[in-house]
């Protein structure tokens, strides 16, 4: 199974790349998704995460082909 | 019910025009119409600020705003609402957002569109890159809260 | 801070448009746009109504209008505001008012445009006769508070 | 010395003239310009006052020369 992961904004530039696949068996949480794709990175502070363009909360347990994106506060408007 | 998003300028003005007299539901219904337009300023937080880059999420930026009018037309008696949002490369004075809310009352026009503004500002998938000289740019860290002015 | 009362039907849009090119003061430090349009409806208090004339007090309507816009440049950081206002007859649909507060944050906008209509509402010398069919009309009483809506 | 007053709206079909010119001698409040402008009319409830186009209270003394003028709530916007 895989998860499609993407980063966005100065997240993108802090992490060094816009997106990656992780393939996975067992079941895991959005933190774990952050965990696997980027051992050497810890989470940093207000780091926002959505799946499948929905927001959820760092325990939300992903599926197979889930779209994970993690970014930054948002500044529109 | 429309979310738009532009990768040129836009007139918000010929756009509200052009909604009003084409798509708007109910005219004869609209007591009040309530508008904000946010344009983009030269300075900010103390610097010059010579262009801006804005940066979105193809997909979930459209359904967040899409779901943020769903919640004001659930939670206020409204016929009609739009938002207008830039993306892409902007210069100084270049209008960024727009939303507008249509009713027969002016309270619900009035709260709805503050409201909306709001929640834009707080969770809609878009990021700032300000650019301050030829060089020079950064991020904007975070939007603060219009609810936090001084009120009468 | 401009003030001006219509004999004849306005288009706002063709207004704030005008008004931006030819008169707004620092459009570079603008961030924030605040507009309201007041409209007439073809229905109020459970009758049809078919037309209005608007009766006002030439001379005193407009000084407790710029005396409204003094009041709210000095309670908030606003850069420029403007108030039409349509008096005689009306038909539905056709805008009645139209006000616009200019400023660098929206928080300052989103407050003085809705106190200005307030004001407007409550001090403005302007009284609508609404016109029920070809022989029967009646005025209105009183308007209503805009702020005791629902909010968020 | 003379007062101008003014009426609007349905105040003025009401009292049936939209003006009156009110001479006298000693000082005198709104609330006397209205009783002596109209001795069989009560004041209507609401009614607001204003001295040369701005609000005053009903005990306000007028000048000579000043503009009175009485009408309903207002409803615009």
């Amino acid at each position: 199974m895989t998860i499609n992961v993407h980063y966005f904004a100065s997240l993108k530039e802090h992490i060094g790349r816009s997106k990656n696949e992780l393939p996975y068996t067992s079941p895991l949480t959005v933190r774990e998704v952050w965990e696997q794709s980027n051992p050497d990175i810890l989470i940093p502070n207000n780091v926002l995460v959505a799946v499948n363009m929905d927001y959820v909360d760092w325990d939300h347990l992903v599926e197979d082909q889930d779209e994970v994106a993690f970014f930054p506060p948002v500044t529109g408007g | 019910m429309t979310v738009i998003l532009y990768q040129q300028g836009f007139n918000p003005y010929q756009i509200l025009q052009d909604y009003e007299s084409a798509q708007l539901k109910a005219p004869e219904k609209i007591g009040a119409t309530s508008i904000f337009i946010g344009t983009m300023r030269d300075f900010n937080e103390g610097s010059n600020v010579t262009g801006m880059t804005l940066e979105y999420y193809p997909g979930m930026t459209e359904k967040q705003l899409e779901k943020i009018l769903q919640d004001a037309h659930s939670r206020w008696a409204i016929e009609d609402s739009l938002i207008v949002h830039r993306v892409g490369d902007i210069l100084p004075k270049d209008p960024i957002v727009l939303v507008a809310v249509w009713s027969s009352h002016r309270g619900d026009a009035f709260d709805a569109s503050r409201f909306i503004m709001e929640a834009l500002k707080s969770t809609a998938p878009f990021w700032k890159k300000e650019h301050l000289n030829s060089t020079e740019s950064r991020w904007v860290s975070h939007n603060t809260n219009g609810y936090q002015l001084k009120t009468p």
